[in-house]
């Protein structure tokens, strides 16, 4: 094995709490990292993932100091070396590429004037020569007419775009070593995987070495040749990709791994129960032991030792004991004849005309949805997916009454018209349709305990008050699996799982038919995702509620839904059940995401399709689609508003290419896929 | 040299270099021109453009010989012409001069021969050149002002000490030497006046050497100066008074009895000690007239809270009364002295509000337009005063005083020829004065002028009496 | 682009159409009428009629209000109660003092505010930053009378380096008014500094913790290139327009400036016109400072679409 | 609230900022028991001494008692400037609270017309209705609790807005929950903190207004013992009686340094950052 690039031996850092009593962050964390390698490191929020990755670089945020430990990069001891030796180490040899490129870049420079300042601190080129390498830098992280993005504000680029200036930024100083804090959060699937392949082709071409920083398995396995699992400031197991994801040996990687849904085997899966330790805390046993299934005495004895094992190391005397089979649970559905919710033909838009534009007669821009048109039975769940601004959440707004003008008819089962904003629905109306929220943290109100917040529907819509209005809320605490006494609690006490429940309870105070989940657990890290998608299941199958279910994850749609709705620019591609629609014939939106779906499989590879272009508005006419379609068949495409067509079993795809095209094509990429 | 003393824009602007104009701009017709007759050190007249002056028995006609070889700053010479001309204009109905009650007593005036004039009363005055005294009555050059006895004359062309160069009542007003004076010749090349409406600003200024002197002081402020080698204090007993006014045909004060009443709620000495300071004033009783003054009539006004109670309550007042009062910093202790009223006036149940002015054209603004309002007189003899304040239709009768009564007393007074019956009949005018008019003079008080020590040639006199023309700066001239 | 700026210029016109008219309605809702709250107790017969007669007041109000703004527009402000002069020839002197006062003032409290802010947020919670700051809070709460009144003392009165109060004529020139203005400015420009200083400082300390500073240093930039391309601009875009609005709402001190150094400026104007209940004058010197103001505000509102590359967004 | 308390007097400035605030609430409140003389009696026979054993402060030129004055001093100011205060807090943080929470055109015209008003030169329309109305609390309460409220106003609805973004809000409104409860259940309460601490620092400004107002002659008038006012009377002498400016000047300025003070400890222990408010 060559020598070493990156080497951090016994790091201990963390800031020291009001007592004066040090509280770690990273708990004597030992990594290596070979040139040319890349190192994925993996765990859940506030395990120290984005700590470990600015460590390497020297670098400490505000309030935190080294206890023990030093972290080596190419021979130089980062904590240890003077500022202006480190100073000059960051950017040159070793680089950082932010999680948000757009909050990253300064916002008052150009994109080449920044990429410029980079090359004049770490090079000595001249100022002609400089302005060609923005250039050629930009070109290389393949950006679109460099000249014009080198003259471009960060905010006048997509947020793919501004990663990828990021990336070329970081290049301008030849680092041998670059430092990813998960750059693909936040972006749309598709996105994210052509960024992910750009930066594999990147350190093969460059031979840099990469660490990069994701709670996401399917990411992690997308780019790393070794995996590094943290859990709570520790290394709990380290080793090849392919090992830790195929034959993972602490309970906790098994866990994770399992609590991911996966496209080819929906079903309700298992969670981990319990939550990490405070950060910060003292440890004397093993962190994950309140979690672990496998938990045995000895466990609670002291802090076991990373051993090796195999290729990987691993964190827990009992590895090699086989565990308990993690078992995914298939969803029974409960789909009734009767309708729940009816939606004909609406359209919706957020910009009204203003008097002026009236007045200047201005064409009016093509409504954010429109032709949204679907049937929702009793019981069922119509799972929502599609890119960042494909009007998922609109849709949901409108029926909740949210949302700008519209037209078209959104009807109850029993005909009710929910055509009306808020305003205009009577109680009973509003009862019957109830939203949970993306952002469980900011959707409770931090300034009313549990109580307060779950019975002011209880008032609301049942007039109930004083002690009766408590006892149904301590039930409502009791059905999302909450103890009575968090009724007195604050949000701030509870923990993002925790808030979620609260956050469903609350809609299911009000008894509604239907309930719009809009990204309930995108925010949530994957094992409470897992418990929070239970919860719903468990609650559908005991009400017998309808669900509509929003998210741009198409495996967690997948595991939850009767049936699915693709939405591209605010238009329905395709509907119909989810088995179907997650099988040929695709339309060609649908194909597309499906090939970037990335799965925690060292082997599974995306098939990237379409371009990850971001349109900002709606084709005027003809198909949504049309822009970044590469199946463009003609004209008629931007023209012509393509026509359903219906397959069996509802199965409706919005295409101009017949659907028997469609499903030749569909058949290949599934080929591909496997 | 330059000399520079402080205006204190009492007509914000509107200053008039026309001596007989209402808004007379004083500071600077004080150097510009000259009188017959100036007011001695000791406050007596003494020969100034005219040379001596004599009588009839009877006091009817009054000659004066005037001064040879004297001209106005633009060559014109000066002659007996110009003092016609200059007398009579004072009587102009149209200019309404605030003179024009004083001087109303001339009949005409008879030029005899280009240095002689001759004077003619309507009546009898034995203290007529007490009267052209006057710091107002001041020799113009007929030709001019164009001959016209009715028109303002503004040209500022005197045969005083010093020449106009340049006139600006807002800011800094600047004259030089006048080569030919007759006297003795300036003892400062420039003379600047320098407008400051505020008190306070004026001792600032003083104090940080933007001017050179301030005609008055208020006692409190004499610390700031006394002991500091730069600057000079003198303490000039005088007339002079800051008193507050009540306009008695406006209501409540068209009732004699509430005037009184106020007048009686004060204790004067107490104010005088704490406005003015130990000695530096006189105790006076609403009399115009002071200590100084040969006709002074000493009154018993010492304080009568039950007294003051029970003419309001016959007034209609028994519960309080309650009046606005309109104060500004214009003169020494205006303001202090009217918050020591309010204070004093309070035992009597009068509430006093008081109403703060802007000092900065408060003679023009506020003075006589408001009903009780503060007020400022420089020392006159007593003739003088009352035929100016208190004759009814005089421009500066403040208290719109109006008794005909009170007018053929003062008639009468000024015809006697005998001093004993001619103090009695002015007596009697104060007596009435304290007894029912408007004016609260609580005391006659001491002019306190500081000087930059810089300053030469100015004695503690009189303001009227101060010779400009004699001051010296840093010992230059002569 | 032109289209923003033409949009901020017609804010700035709203802005001041609007405050014509609640000025123009305040005097409207009083009882009475200009020339009796002027006249008061003489506000009967002839005076009063003639005194109607120059204002105009027999005219309906939206007639009068139109000839007002009109004239206005035009430099014409109207006829002094007071003064019985065109109000324009009162004001235009003065007007030049204030502007000069606040001016300068205002130009050179920014930039060292400016400064100070930066220094001291750079250096956040470290002994300058502490001392700059305590500075400020004290500057910000001693009243400027106080501090004018400190200021002639020790420099007019003890040490005789500049006038206590202001002797300039009417006319004066730039180089008269200097040896006047330095203690007003000073003090003017103390409130000022200490506000936009604490101001700066704030924003200074956001921009500082936020990803693209942390970025740019893990890019190896220097600090002082850090502070000077990173952070100074984009702390100054939040800061211009609450700068605007102090340097604004502050410049009313000149009020009490110049009353204390006796400034001949349309502050100690104002004063008498108030004392001499003159509304066409107060209404008129009030409006004047309003079109400061809104031309304050715009000025920053211009700057900030200069700094700041987002606003320049079309549509935004 | 004793917490909040706690929290605000374990760092020395704000338990600075608390105790003078605290103690120049009680010196006004007590001044009737405290001052040792009656701060309006004229004494000939005192007139400005020097600080001295009875009186501490001095006397001023009409004899009267600088540390009674200074005593009764705040009465008049603190009375104005808190009820003021409490105007401009109540209506500008409703209102703010309100358009906030509406938000669409009515609240962008509402702005429009607020940001007019904040380009009104404060002082200078305070002089303007002053002229019209006289002087006097009653004239100056209203102004005051006006113009600083429109400033409490822009602050506030600010506030409201990035709050009335978050879900929970969202849901009130989805849940048809009246406009009413939203704004005092879901919005009121978490406001609550940026109004107390707008509220303290505009008293705080309205403060230092109104001193300069009683200093230029239109907020108290005499006989009232003022601090604004005692230092205009006395100003002159500032080179032989120091006494009578230093201690209303002292006084006033620790009573505004208290309150600010109080107001950033306040809005640190509440977690805001509320340096950036405009000083009007
Ligand atoms: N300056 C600091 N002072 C105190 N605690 C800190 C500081 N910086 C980070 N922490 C805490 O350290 C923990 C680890 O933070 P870190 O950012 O490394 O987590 P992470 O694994 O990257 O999480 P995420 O997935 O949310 O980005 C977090 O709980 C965080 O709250
Ligand atoms: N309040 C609003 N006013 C104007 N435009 C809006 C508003 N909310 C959303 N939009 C626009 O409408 C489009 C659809 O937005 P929507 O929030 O429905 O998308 P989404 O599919 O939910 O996206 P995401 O996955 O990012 O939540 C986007 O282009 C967005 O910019
Ligand atoms: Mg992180
Ligand atoms: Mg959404």
């Amino acid at each position: 094995m060559t020598e070493p690039l990156i080497k951090i031996e016994d790091l201990s850092l963390g800031f020291t709490a009001k007592n004066g009593r040090q509280a770690p962050i990273l708990r004597g964390l030992s990594l290596e990292l070979a040139p040319g390698e890349t190192l994925g490191i993996v765990g859940e929020s506030g395990s120290g993932k984005s700590t470990v990755a600015l460590a390497m670089m020297g670098y400490l945020k505000s309030g935190l100091t080294v206890f023990r430990g030093r972290a080596i990069f190419d021979g130089n001891d980062m904590f240890a070396l003077p500022e202006k030796q480190r100073t000059r180490l960051r950017g040159s040899s070793i680089a950082l590429i932010p999680q948000n490129a757009g909050q990253a870049l300064t916002p008052t420079l150009k994109i080449g004037r920044q990429i410029d300042e980079a090359l004049q601190l770490h090079t000595a080129l001249s100022a002609g020569e400089r302005s060609i390498k923005v250039l050629e830098l930009l070109n290389r992280v393949r950006l679109p007419s460099p000249e014009d993005i080198a003259e471009r504000y960060p905010h006048e680029l997509s947020g793919g775009q501004q990663q990828r200036a990021a990336v070329a930024m970081a290049l301008a100083g030849n680092a041998k070593a670059l430092l990813l804090d998960e750059p693909t959060t936040g972006l749309d699937v598709t996105t994210q995987a052509h960024i992910l392949e750009f930066l594999r082709s990147l350190a093969k071409e460059l031979g840099v070495a990469m660490i990069y920083v994701s709670h996401d398995l399917g990411v992690i396995a997308r780019v790393a040749d070794r995996v590094a699992v943290m859990y709570a400031g520790m290394l709990v197991e380290e080793g090849p990709t392919r090992d830790v994801l195929r034959e993972p040996n602490h309970p906790y990687t098994r866990g994770l791994l399992a609590s991911i849904p996966r496209l080819g085997e929906p079903g309700i899966l298992p969670s981990m129960p319990g939550v990490p330790p405070a950060v910060g805390s003292d440890l004397t046993a093993c962190a994950f032991a309140d979690r672990c299934p496998q938990v045995r005495s000895l466990c609670k004895d002291g802090i076991p030792a990373l051993e090796r094992r195999g290729n990987c190391r691993v964190r827990c005397p009992y590895a090699g004991e086989h565990a308990p089979e993690h078992l995914s649970t298939r969803r029974v559905p409960q789909v009734q004849h009767a309708r729940a919710l009816e939606l004909q033909d609406v359209a919706v838009s957020y910009r009204r005309p203003g008097l002026l534009d009236r007045w200047l007669k201005k064409p009016e821009p093509a409504p954010t949805v429109d032709r949204a048109g679907f049937v929702l039975k009793k019981g069922e769940t119509l799972g929502l997916v599609g890119e960042s601004g494909s009007g998922k959440s609109t849709i949901l707004r409108a029926i909740a009454g949210l949302a700008g003008t519209r037209k078209g008819g959104i009807t109850l089962g029993d005909g009710e018209s929910l055509n009306a904003p808020v305003a205009g629905r009577d109680r009973e109306t509003l009862r019957r349709v109830q939203m949970i929220f993306q952002n469980a943290d900011a959707s409770l109100n931090p300034r009313q305990s549990i109580g307060e917040i779950l019975m002011a529907p209880l008032k609301l819509y049942f007039g109930l008050k004083g002690a009766e209005a408590q006892a149904r809320a301590e039930e409502l605490l009791e059905a999302v699996r909450l103890p009575a006494r968090y009724m007195s609690r604050f949000p701030r006490q509870l923990s993002g799982g925790e808030k979620q429940r609260v956050g469903v309870a609350r809609a299911f105070a009000a008894n509604p038919e239907v309930t719009l989940c809009d990204e309930v657990t995108s925010a949530l890290d994957v094992s409470v995702q897992a418990a929070a998608l239970a919860l719903l299941t468990r609650l559908q199958r005991e009400n017998g509620c309808s669900y509509i279910f929003v998210s741009h994850d198409l495996a967690v749609v997948r595991a939850v839904s009767d049936r699915v709705a693709v939405l591209y620019q605010g238009r329905i591609c395709e509907i119909g059940p989810a088995e179907q629609v997650y099988a040929p014939p695709y339309h060609p939106y649908t194909q597309t995401l499906m090939g970037a779906v990335l799965e925690p499989d060292p082997d599974a590879a995306p098939v990237l399709l379409a371009n990850d272009m971001s349109e900002m508005a709606p084709p005027a006419t003809g198909c949504p689609f049309q822009r970044r379609c590469t199946k463009r068949i003609g004209p008629v495409c931007d023209t012509r508003t393509p026509l359903p067509q219906v397959l069996d079993a509802g199965h409706v795809i919005h295409c101009h290419i017949p659907a028997q095209h469609l499903q030749e094509a569909g058949e290949r990429l599934e080929a591909e896929l496997a | 040299e330059t000399l520079r003393i402080p205006h204190e824009l009492g007509f914000g602007g509107a200053e008039s270099m026309d001596p007989i104009s209402p808004q007379r701009f004083y500071e600077a017709i004080q150097n510009v021109y000259s009188r017959l007759v100036r007011q001695g050190e000791d406050g007596r007249p003494s020969p100034d453009l005219a040379l001596e002056w004599s009588a009839t028995p009877d006091a009817k006609e009054w000659t004066f010989k005037l001064r040879p070889d004297v001209t106005f700053h633009n060559g014109n010479a000066f002659t007996a012409e110009d003092v016609a001309f200059s007398l009579m204009r004072t009587q102009s109905e149209t200019i309404d001069s605030p003179t024009k009650g004083v001087m109303g007593i001339i009949d005409h005036v008879d030029v005899v021969d280009p240095l002689t004039v001759k004077v003619v009363l309507k009546d009898s005055h034995a203290d007529f050149p007490l009267l052209t005294m006057d710091y107002r009555i001041k020799m113009l050059d007929a030709e001019t002002c164009g001959g016209d006895l009715d028109v303002l004359c503004e040209s500022g062309n005197g045969t005083g000490p010093f020449e106009l160069v340049d006139l600006d009542a807002l800011g800094t007003t600047t004259m030089k030497r006048f080569e030919n004076y007759y006297g003795s010749k300036a003892g400062v090349e420039n003379l600047e006046l320098i407008a400051i409406a505020d008190q306070d600003a004026r001792v600032a200024a003083l104090q940080a050497g933007q001017i050179d002197l301030v005609y008055s002081v208020s006692a409190e402020q004499v610390p700031l100066f006394a002991n500091n080698p730069n600057f000079t204090v003198q303490s000039v007993p005088s007339g002079r008074w800051v008193g507050l006014v009540m306009n008695t045909q406006e209501a409540p004060f068209n009732d004699p009895r509430v005037r009184k009443a106020i007048r009686l709620s004060a204790d004067r000495d107490a104010l005088g000690k704490l406005v003015y300071g130990k000695g530096g004033y006189i105790v006076s009783c609403d009399h115009p007239v002071w200590t100084g003054d040969q006709y002074r009539k000493e009154i018993d006004c010492s304080r009568d809270v039950d007294g003051a109670k029970a003419l309001l309550a016959e007034a209609g007042y028994a519960n309080g009364l309650k009046v606005e009062l309109f104060v500004s910093d214009i003169s020494e202790g205006a303001v202090k002295l009217a918050e020591v009223l309010q204070n004093q006036a309070k035992d009597a149940g009068i509430e006093i509000e008081l109403v703060p002015a802007p000092a900065d054209g408060y003679w023009g603004d506020v003075w006589m337009k408001e009903a009780f309002f503060a007020t400022g007189w420089s020392q006159r003899p007593a003739d003088q005063i009352l035929n100016e304040a208190y004759r009814s239709g005089a421009a500066w009768n403040e208290t719109a005083w109006n008794s005909a009564d009170f007018d053929a007393k003062l008639g009468a007074a000024r015809s006697e020829l005998d001093f004993g019956k001619r103090k009695e009949l002015y007596g009697e005018l104060q007596d009435e004065l304290w007894e029912t008019g408007g004016s609260f003079i609580p005391v006659h008080l001491n002019i306190t002028r500081v000087l930059s020590s810089k300053i030469g040639g100015l004695p503690p006199v009189e303001g009227f009496s101060i010779r400009y023309e004699d001051v010296t700066k840093n010992g230059s001239g002569s | 682009m032109p289209s923003l700026i033409l949009r901020r210029f017609g804010f700035a016109a709203f802005t001041i159409g609007f405050v014509s008219i609640v000025m123009f309605a305040a005097v409207e809702a009083l009882p009475g009428n200009v020339c009796t709250s002027f006249l008061q107790r003489f506000a009967q017969g002839p005076r009063l009629e003639r005194c109607i007669e120059q204002q105009g007041l027999e005219r309906p109000a939206m007639v009068r209000y139109g000839d007002w703004v009109a004239g206005a527009v035009q430099g014409d402000f109207g006829y002094s109660l007071k003064k019985r002069k065109p109000i324009n020839e009162l004001i235009w002197e003065r007007f030049r003092n204030t502007a000069l006062l606040g001016g300068l003032a205002a130009l050179l409290a920014i930039p060292f505010a400016i400064f100070l802010g930066i220094a001291a947020g750079v250096r956040r919670d470290r002994s300058l930053d502490l001392s700059l700051s305590g500075a400020a809070m004290l500057a910000m709460t001693i009243p400027e009378f106080v501090t004018a009144t400190a200021l002639i003392y020790v420099f007019a009165i003890v040490l005789q380096w500049f006038p206590a109060v202001t002797i300039v004529s009417p006319g004066a020139g730039f180089m008269q008014m200097l040896p006047n203005i330095v203690l007003p400015v000073l003090v003017l420009s103390a409130v000022l500094v200490a506000h936009i200083m604490r101001m700066m400082r704030a924003s200074v300390i956001d921009v500082m913790a936020s990803d693209y500073v942390q970025m740019a240093r893990l890019k190896g930039v220097p600090e002082r290139q850090i502070i000077w391309k990173h952070v100074v601009p984009n702390a100054m875009i939040p800061a211009l327009n609450v700068i605007a609005l102090t340097v604004a709402w502050l410049l009313a001190g000149v009020v009490v400036v110049e009353k204390v150094f006796n400034y001949p400026g349309l502050g100690t104007l104002m004063i008498q016109a108030i004392f001499d209940r003159d509304l066409p004058l107060v209404q008129a010197i009030a409006l004047i400072f309003s079109v400061i103001y809104v031309g304050v505000n715009l000025a920053a509102d211009l700057a900030a679409l200069a700094l700041d590359p987002r606003l320049r967004r079309k549509g935004h | 609230m004793l917490k909040l308390l706690a929290t605000i007097a374990s760092k020395p400035s704000g338990a600075l900022g608390l105790g003078l605030t605290l103690f120049h609430l009680a010196l006004a409140l007590l001044a009737p028991w405290i001052a040792p003389f009656d701060p309006t009696a004229q004494n000939a026979d005192t007139i400005l001494l020097a600080p001295n054993a009875s009186h501490l402060m001095g006397t001023d030129t009409l004899g009267r008692d600088v540390f009674s004055r200074v005593v009764y001093g705040g009465r008049l100011a603190i009375a104005v400037t808190f009820t003021a205060a409490v105007i401009a807090t109540l209506w500008g943080g409703f209102a703010g609270i309100f358009f906030g929470t509406v938000g669409g055109r009515v609240d962008e015209y509402a702005m429009r017309v607020v940001d007019a008003f904040l380009s009104m030169p404060w002082l200078l329309f305070l002089l303007l209705i002053i002229s019209i109305g006289g002087a006097g609390p009653l004239t100056i309460i209203p102004t005051l609790g006006f113009f600083y409220g429109v400033a409490v106003l822009r602050v506030v609805r600010g506030a409201a807005m990035q709050l009335a973004a978050r879900d929970f809000v969202t849901a009130a409104k989805a849940r048809g929950e009246a406009l009413w409860p939203i704004l005092s259940r879901e919005m009121f309460p978490n406001l609550s903190d940026i109004l107390l601490v707008e509220g303290a620092m505009r008293w705080s400004w309205m403060l230092l207004a109104f001193s300069s107002l009683s200093f230029l002659g239109f907020g108290a008038t005499p006989p009232t013992p003022d601090w604004g006012l005692m230092v205009a009377q006395e100003r002159g002498l500032l080179s032989t009686a120091p006494w009578g400016v230093f201690w209303p000047c002292l006084t006033l300025s620790s009573l505004i340094i208290g309150i600010n003070l109080l107001a950033d400890a306040v809005g640190k222990a509440l977690g805001l950052d509320r340096a950036t408010a405009v000083a009007v």
